[in-house]
């Protein structure tokens, strides 16, 4: 049961890095996440043994390569509960994903007038390709607003949701580390007749994902972000709605048959993966999953409570009026990203100070302006803790804060 | 701390702690808008043109010590100039500015004096906030198309 | 000047897999490539020690793997002579880079009834996006026939050009192996007042590729193709061009300002590049490209030139009037891409026997199906040849010819 | 050649030799056509349906000698077969096809003899022709449910 957490850290080799004599305090992983050895080696030995097409050649290593690419789905889908692996399509990152289901599902649905409900707290890639809706056909958006201690204000759901035809919301705020109510609100979309969109970028890395129990109709996440590679998104969508929905992309292997006068569209999930797929991401990507199966998402959840507990606890202590943290206080209404102000300091600042250090902290408005200016500022220091953080790196994060803010109080 | 006093010179320190030209100008002056996409820094320049000089400017909007201590320096810097010679001083600051030797060369030849604004020059090792430090100044060139136009 | 291709074949480390006690003989190149070591190390060392976001913090492995990205896109600008490198996007494939702008220009420019030129040898990639214009706008599609021989035929050009706002066309058949005159098509359109979108998938990879003197508007092409990583496709566009296209997809990097109402975007090429892009991925394209111009494109091309020479004229030799070889029979014409027919025996059958002797070649329409309702078959072989093959490679898929054509005659 | 005999067995290239069943058959027959994306195979199947029994079929198309010999043994075993044993010929067939045991486990159960069409047993081993070998099939159902309907 007890996971080892000192070994997992050991499991990624950049973690051993060096710079300027200091070891690396990785604190950036709902930006991106660091990979573990496992994946690295299934990518390499991939590459360098097996490397083939997927679903167009009949010889041995295209039917293993094939193989590989469709085991990475099944394990994708087991991973978040999915009933059906065809219902799992692989899109270059989780704007992607987003966006296919806006320009598919949203054109096809949607009409002049139609309301749309998102939250203030959503990232960029939930909120732009809903604003290109609304220049080209004239929905309305409506946003959820959000508490003083950075949680959503479910106070005037209800009203809201009246007529709406769509709620889309991130199940984790990746600036305020808020864990939102997804189940509560998916249920509550689907009273008013709406459909439920989860941005589930940043709780799909960090903690058990039901997506049936939930009750979405479509989840949005990214490989890199939970141990995977780059280059890849998962969108996974109930059949079907994904079945009457048109195709977005139009090309190879999405087709069932083409002739000079138009085309016939392939079955799920190749319908959606038009041309060649990011084959070697998606077997990273299974690697991945079966990692942090291994660690069990329980104990990642339970390790990050933990770690923003004792991170706020210590950033209070040591930091005490000069620090303003955004967002839940309470470890078990947040994951493990913290955002926070130092005072006098800009965050552009802070992130260069700590990057004397070997800290590595994103400074900015993380792809969430909006959010932003609710707080009344243009950018935040964000501090992102993921299985391979440990109390050393919440100490390190201290110990050159209290720098930062002795170097400009000079 | 070592490595970081190439970055934060004394007089940056200055400028950003006690901002030159704060405040806004009504029209006619010229109100012109920069973004940082990377950090979210926002910038308005206003610039205030006659008879051929830049008669006022004024700073406001928010950002880190670099790109608010530039942007406070640029203004002591251009105000009260002929337009001719601020652009001479905006071309200089950014060739300075410049990690490639290839581009806008002409500028080496010009030599204007940048006097304060040289303490920017340790920006350049620091290529993330290359952006900040040319904020300002993108921001006043764009002004000063408007102004002139 | 002269290339060792012995040693370049041993920088292929999977060509050295043995599986059944053969040696692999790869010919399904023209589908995806294999990657040579150095592209393998790029990644692998990336991910190992330097992997951190891009674009977006500031600490200085962020910043290091910013440069490393940026700077595969220089790379990538220089290989194909753009004047820009603000003019290179990278996309998840050539697919997608077509579709984008088939949805940018595309919808931007162009109304009911408006013609556009295509060949009927393209790849579904550059066909399929163009009958979704069809049926959602009412475009007109027109198409550039082929000689027997398997060649455009441009006798009438000029006609189909006549009012033509978009000409669409491959720089290579996939099927054919055919090399099409790529300066001489952009030319006549923009005579005719059309745009010229080249297709260069199977080119770019083979030859020296200078945009500036072809003329091109628009170049799409894919990374794995060219001996980089999967996930990974290129857009070119003039830049012109880009700035004045609307944006594709909506998130994070693509945009200047976001606020509850509406988005402003972002220069080039960030304008493009919604999300968190395929870093490693644009890494090992980098070391690709660099791995490619040590070689040298005017080596690999004679190189091919000279395997198209010799298979085909082996296979000719050897297989007598059983074969029937598609395309252009002078190599001076076509790349080392050769789709064939066996008498008598079906494609599948072919490749399933060539498959005992670990020699992989793909089956099947390739993509191309009004191409193959052309030849009036449903499906070819094709072997395609590429730096890293030799005679040996033509010699051992002729020897498992010869014993499919023995098998099937019993 | 080592391993081939399994996946082609001498029934099977007797079938792709000389195919049972070609042609096509007038309406009332029901045509239904199958496409494999994978090579481009096509097939039609035409349908004639009598009193609760497959009276006549036939098949028309091209493809790899996998999908035509199935075909053509896939004629003979339900010409004239009462739509019931058709289907469950259909089901067993198809169960004979699967790689993972627990879909249509119900079908295990039926033990109708499938005959020649056991020869195809050894496409098992070769997963990318298994959709060469159920394609006539798939097409037949959906001729079936069309006939039936
Ligand atoms: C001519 C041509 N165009 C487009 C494509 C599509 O490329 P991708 O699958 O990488 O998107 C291919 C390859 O599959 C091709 O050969
Ligand atoms: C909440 C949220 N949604 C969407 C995204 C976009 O993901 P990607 O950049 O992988 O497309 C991110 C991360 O950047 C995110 O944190």
């Amino acid at each position: 049961m007890s996971t080892d957490f000192i070994k997992v850290r050991q499991d990624f080799p950049v973690l051993s890095r060096v710079i300027n004599g200091k070891t690396l305090v990785y604190l950036d992983s709902a930006n991106t996440s660091q990979k573990p050895r496992v994946v690295i080696d299934a990518m390499t030995a991939f590459l360098q043994h097996d490397y083939a097409p997927i679903n167009r050649s009949g010889y041995q290593m295209a039917s293993e390569a094939t193989d590989l690419y469709e085991g990475a789905r099944i394990a994708v889908a087991k991973f978040i509960n999915a009933p059906n692996a065809n219902e799992v399509i692989f899109t270059k990152n989780a704007t992607e994903a987003l966006n296919l289901i806006v320009r598919t599902w949203g054109l096809a649905n949607l009409k002049r007038g139609d309301i749309v409900v998102l939250t203030h707290m959503e990232h960029h890639a939930n909120m732009v390709p809903w604003h290109m809706l609304v220049a080209e056909i004239g929905i309305e958006l409506r946003f959820i607003p959000i508490t003083p201690d950075g949680q959503l204000d479910l106070s005037t759901l209800d009203e809201l949701l009246i007529d709406a035809k769509v709620l889309s919301f991130t199940s984790m705020s990746n600036v305020l580390g808020t864990i939102t109510p997804a189940k509560l609100l998916c249920d509550a979309a689907h009273r008013a007749g709406a459909i439920a969109i989860v941005d589930g970028c940043q709780s799909v890395p960090h903690m058990v994902t039901d997506i049936q129990d939930m009750g979405a109709d479509f989840l949005a996440f990214s490989s890199h972000k939970m141990c995977g590679p780059s280059g890849l998104g998962v969108l996974w969508g109930r059949q079907q709605l994904l079945e009457s929905m048109p195709p977005y992309m139009g090309g190879g292997n999405m087709i069932a048959d083409v002739r000079l006068d138009g085309f016939t569209c392939a079955e799920l999930p190749a319908k959606y993966e038009a041309g060649t797929p990011p084959i070697t991401e998606a077997i990273g990507l299974g690697a991945a999953v079966a990692y942090l199966n291994d660690v069990g998402m329980v104990n990642v959840q339970n390790h990050e409570t933990e770690m923003a507990s004792y991170a706020i606890d210590q950033l209070t202590k040591r930091l005490g009026d000069d620090i303003v943290i955004h967002g839940p206080t309470n470890p078990e209404l947040r994951g493990a990203t913290l955002s926070f102000a130092l005072k006098n300091i800009h965050p552009h600042d802070v992130s260069q100070i700590l990057d004397q250090s070997n800290v590595c902290v994103r400074a900015g408005h993380h792809c969430a302006k909006p959010l932003m200016r609710l707080l009344g500022v243009n950018a935040t220091v964000r501090a992102s803790f993921y299985l391979y953080n440990n109390h050393q790196d919440a100490d390190s994060l201290c110990d050159a804060l209290e720098q930062a803010r002795e170097f400009f109080s000079v | 701390m070592p490595g970081l006093e190439d970055l934060y010179r004394e007089i940056i320190l200055d400028h950003y702690r006690s901002p030159r030209n704060r405040g806004e100008l009504p029209p006619p002056a010229v109100r012109t808008e920069g973004h940082n996409p990377l950090c979210g820094d926002e910038i308005q320049v206003y610039l205030a043109v006659q008879n051929g000089f830049v008669s006022d400017v004024k700073i406001s909007g928010q950002g880190c010590s670099i790109s608010q201590s530039s942007a406070s320096m640029m203004s002591a810097a251009v105000k009260g100039k002929p337009i001719a010679e601020v652009r001479s001083i905006v071309r200089c600051f950014k060739s300075m500015m410049t990690i490639e030797e290839d581009s806008e060369t002409e500028a080496q030849d010009e030599k204007v004096k940048l006097g304060d604004l040289e303490a920017l020059q340790g920006v350049v090792k620091f290529p993330v906030r290359i952006k900040c430090a040319t904020l300002a100044w993108n921001t006043l060139l764009q002004g000063l198309d408007e102004a002139t136009a």
